[in-house]
C-alpha cells in the first residue's frame, strides 16, 4: 500500500517535472498549451496527494477547465494577427510581421550559458535549503482547528478563507474586479466575425450542460460550508457555463447590455464591503463577525462572490468589454476600424 | 490496495498516452491525447477516492467531467480554423 | 469481504484493459479518425466497468447517483467533442485513411 | 519522503518557470512559464505544510494557495489581453512603415 502510493508519487512528481520541461522548450506554441492542460490535471492529482481537496478542485476548475481556454482563445487573436499559421512558430517565413518572436540566436551564446549557469545555482541553492529545513514544520493548524467552532463553518479552510484571513479574500476579490477593469479598459471583445455555423450537437449538448453546470455550481458554493467546495470553486463553476456559451456563438450573445453585467461584476466586493463595515458597526472589529450569525452571512457572501467570480472568469474569457459598450467609448472611431464587425 | 494499484496503473497509461501529444502530427491528434487524459484522470480520481478513504474526490471528478468539453470546444471553434479560408482581411 | 464488493473488484479489474488498449490505439492508429473511434469508445467502456465497480462497493445512495452522472456526462462530452473534431477534420479535408 | 519529493519537484518546476520568463521570446511562452512558476511556488507551500505521520493538514497554507491560484489566473487574462493589444499595435506600425515605403518608392 505504501510502497504503491509512493510509486504513484514518484511517476506523478516525474511526470510533472517531464511536462514542464516539454512544455517550456518545445518548439510549437500549441503544443505547449496542450502540455499545459495536462500540466493542470497532474497538478489537481498533486494536490489530492497532498491532502488539499480544496485546492484540487479549484485547480481542476480554474487551472485545467478555464486557463487552457484562455490560452487558446488568445493564442488565435495574437498569431493570426502575426500573420502566420500558428503550426510553424519556429519556420519565420522572413517576414517582417511573420519572424517578431522568433528567437533571435538560436545558438547558446553567453548570455544564455549565464542564465542557465544562474538558474541551476538558484536550484541547488533552493533544494539545499529544503533539505536541511528541520521537520516538522510548525504549523497553524490548531489554532485552526481550535477557533473553528467560532467561525460558522465546518469546513477549515473556508473558515480560514472567509472568517479568519477575511482580509486576504477581500483583497483577493478586489483584484479580481480590478481584473476585469483592466481587461475591459484595453479592448473589446473580438467576437468571430462570420455567420456561426454552430453544429446543432454542440448546441444540444450546450443546452445540456447548462443547467447542470449551473446546479452543480450552486452546490459546490453551498457545499462549501461543511466539505470541499466554495465560493472560488463554485464561481469558477459557473463561469464554465458563460464561457460554453460563449464559444457556441449565438447570435444574442454579442448585442448584450453591459449593466446587468457590470452589476453582477460589483455585487460580490459590494456585498464583502459591506459585511466589513457591518463588523466595524457591530463587533468594532473589521470583517469581525457575530459568532451566532456567521453561518448564514458567511453563506451569502459565498454566493454573492461565487456569481461575482464566476462573471469575472467569463469576462476574462470573452477579453474585453461587450460590444453595446462601444459606442459610449470616447475614441469610438479607433475602435470600430478594428470593431467585432469585420476585424 | 487494489485501488491505489489501479491507479497507478492508469497514470502510468496517462504517461504512456502522452507521447502522442509529442509526436502527433495534426494538432487535433494533440487535442483529442488531452481529452483523453481528462477521462483517465477522472478515472484515477475516482479510484483515489475510495484508495485513500477522501469520498470529497467524487466532487472534483463531477467538476473534470462538467469542464471536460470545454478545451476541446474553444479549440474547434477558435483555434483550427480552415486555413483557405480564413477570415483574416 | 461481502459478494457485492468482489463483483466491484472484478468490474474495476474488468475495466482496466479498455483503457490500456484506448491508450494503444491512440498511439497506434493511423490517422485522426481512427484515434478518435479509440479514445472515445474504449475509455468511455472502461469508465463505466470502472463505475459499476465502484458503485458496487458503497451503500451510500447520493454517491451512487454522482458517479452515474459522471458517466452520463463524461459521454455526453466526448460524444459530442469527437463529433466536433471529426467534422472540423472533414471540413477542412483531412481524408480518412483506408487500406491503399 | 512525500513532502520532501513534491517540496524538491516544486522547487524545479519555479526554476524551469523562471528560466523560461527570462530566455523565451514569445510572449505566451513567457505567460505560461509564469504560471509554471506560480504552480510550483503553490506545489512548495502545501508540501511543506503537510504532515505525512500523522495525515494532519493545515487549512491556512491551503487557503493561501486557493487565493493564489485565482490571483494567477487574473493575471494571465490580463497578460494575455495586454499581449494581443501589444501585437496588434506593432502589427499597424508595421503596416503603416510599409505602406509608407511603398509611397516613397512611387514617389521615386
Amino acid at each position: 500500500m505504501k510502497m504503491l502510493l509512493t510509486g504513484f508519487d514518484l511517476l506523478l512528481a516525474l511526470t510533472l517535472l517531464w511536462l514542464a520541461w516539454q512544455l517550456l522548450r518545445s518548439t510549437d506554441i500549441f503544443k505547449a498549451i496542450i502540455f499545459f492542460i495536462c500540466f493542470g490535471l497532474l497538478m489537481s492529482l498533486a494536490w489530492v496527494r497532498m491532502h488539499a481537496p480544496d485546492v484540487a478542485l479549484a485547480e481542476a476548475a480554474i487551472g485545467t477547465g478555464l486557463t487552457g481556454p484562455l490560452f487558446l482563445a488568445a493564442l488565435r487573436r495574437i498569431e493570426r494577427k502575426a500573420g502566420k499559421n500558428m503550426m510553424s512558430e519556429p519556420a519565420g517565413n522572413g517576414e517582417e510581421t511573420g519572424s517578431r518572436w522568433k528567437a533571435r540566436n538560436r545558438e547558446m551564446s553567453p548570455l544564455l550559458w549565464t542564465v542557465t549557469a544562474l538558474t541551476c545555482c538558484l536550484a541547488g541553492l533552493l533544494i539545499w535549503t529544503v533539505l536541511i529545513i528541520p521537520r516538522p514544520l510548525p504549523g497553524l493548524a490548531d489554532q485552526v482547528a481550535g477557533s473553528l467552532a467560532e467561525s460558522g463553518v465546518n469546513n477549515p479552510v473556508t473558515a480560514v478563507l472567509l472568517n479568519f484571513r477575511g482580509y486576504d479574500t477581500l483583497l483577493e476579490v478586489m483584484v479580481l474586479l480590478l481584473g476585469a477593469i483592466t481587461v475591459w479598459s484595453i479592448t473589446h471583445a473580438p467576437f468571430p466575425p462570420r455567420v456561426p455555423d454552430t453544429s446543432p450537437v454542440q448546441k444540444a449538448a450546450v443546452r445540456l450542460l447548462l443547467p447542470l453546470i449551473c446546479l452543480i455550481g450552486g452546490y459546490l458554493v453551498w457545499q462549501g460550508a461543511y466539505q470541499t467546495g466554495g465560493a472560488f470553486q463554485g464561481g469558477a463553476v459557473l463561469s464554465a457555463a458563460l464561457v460554453l456559451l460563449l464559444i457556441s456563438d449565438f447570435l444574442w450573445l454579442p448585442g448584450m447590455r453591459s449593466l446587468p453585467l457590470r452589476l453582477g461584476l460589483t455585487l460580490g466586493p459590494l456585498v464583502f464591503v459591506l459585511l466589513a463595515g457591518f463588523g466595524i458597526l457591530v463587533e468594532k472589529t473589521l470583517l469581525r463577525l457575530p459568532v451566532e450569525y456567521a453561518g448564514p452571512l458567511l453563506l451569502f457572501l459565498e454566493a454573492a462572490c461565487g456569481l461575482s467570480i464566476g462573471l469575472t472568469l467569463a469576462a476574462f474569457f470573452a477579453g474585453g468589454r461587450p460590444a453595446s459598450d462601444l459606442r459610449e467609448t470616447p475614441y469610438s472611431g479607433e475602435a470600430k476600424g478594428k470593431g467585432p464587425a469585420e476585424s | 490496495m487494489i485501488h491505489v494499484a489501479v491507479a497507478l496503473f492508469l497514470l502510468l497509461t496517462v504517461v504512456l498516452g502522452m507521447i502522442r501529444i509529442v509526436y502527433g502530427p495534426t494538432v487535433a491528434d494533440r487535442m483529442m491525447a488531452a481529452q483523453l487524459f481528462g477521462t483517465s484522470g477522472l478515472a484515477i480520481l475516482l479510484v483515489l477516492a475510495w484508495g485513500m478513504d477522501m469520498p470529497e474526490l467524487i466532487d472534483i471528478a463531477l467538476t473534470f467531467s462538467l469542464l471536460a468539453t470545454l478545451a476541446t470546444m474553444t479549440f474547434v471553434r477558435r483555434v483550427w480554423y480552415e486555413e483557405g479560408k480564413s477570415d483574416d482581411s | 469481504m461481502t459478494i457485492p464488493e468482489i463483483i466491484g473488484l472484478a468490474c474495476i479489474a474488468a475495466g482496466i484493459p479498455f483503457f490500456l488498449s484506448g491508450t494503444i490505439g491512440m498511439l497506434r492508429f493511423p490517422d485522426i479518425f481512427t484515434r478518435l473511434h479509440a479514445l472515445t469508445k474504449a475509455d468511455n467502456v472502461g469508465l463505466g466497468f470502472l463505475i459499476i465497480g465502484l458503485c458496487l462497493q458503497t451503500d451510500d445512495w447520493f454517491i451512487v447517483i454522482k458517479l452515474v452522472l459522471i458517466w452520463v456526462l463524461v459521454l455526453t462530452a466526448s460524444s459530442a467533442s469527437c463529433h466536433l473534431v471529426a467534422r472540423r477534420a472533414l471540413q477542412k479535408g483531412i481524408r480518412p485513411w483506408t487500406r491503399e | 519522503m512525500t513532502t520532501i519529493l513534491y517540496s524538491v519537484t516544486g522547487l524545479l518546476l519555479f526554476v524551469f518557470g523562471l528560466f523560461a520568463l527570462i530566455v523565451c521570446p514569445h510572449p505566451l511562452r513567457k505567460i505560461l512559464g509564469g504560471n509554471v512558476m506560480s504552480a510550483g511556488i503553490f506545489l512548495f507551500l502545501v508540501a511543506a505544510s503537510y504532515r505525512a505521520d500523522t495525515g494532519e493538514i493545515d487549512a491556512v497554507p491551503q487557503a493561501m494557495v486557493l487565493t493564489g491560484i485565482v490571483v494567477s489566473v487574473c493575471i494571465t487574462a490580463v497578460a494575455l489581453v495586454l499581449s494581443t493589444r501589444l501585437q496588434q499595435a506593432a502589427d499597424q506600425g508595421a503596416r503603416r512603415r510599409r505602406k509608407r515605403r511603398r509611397e516613397e518608392d512611387a514617389g521615386e
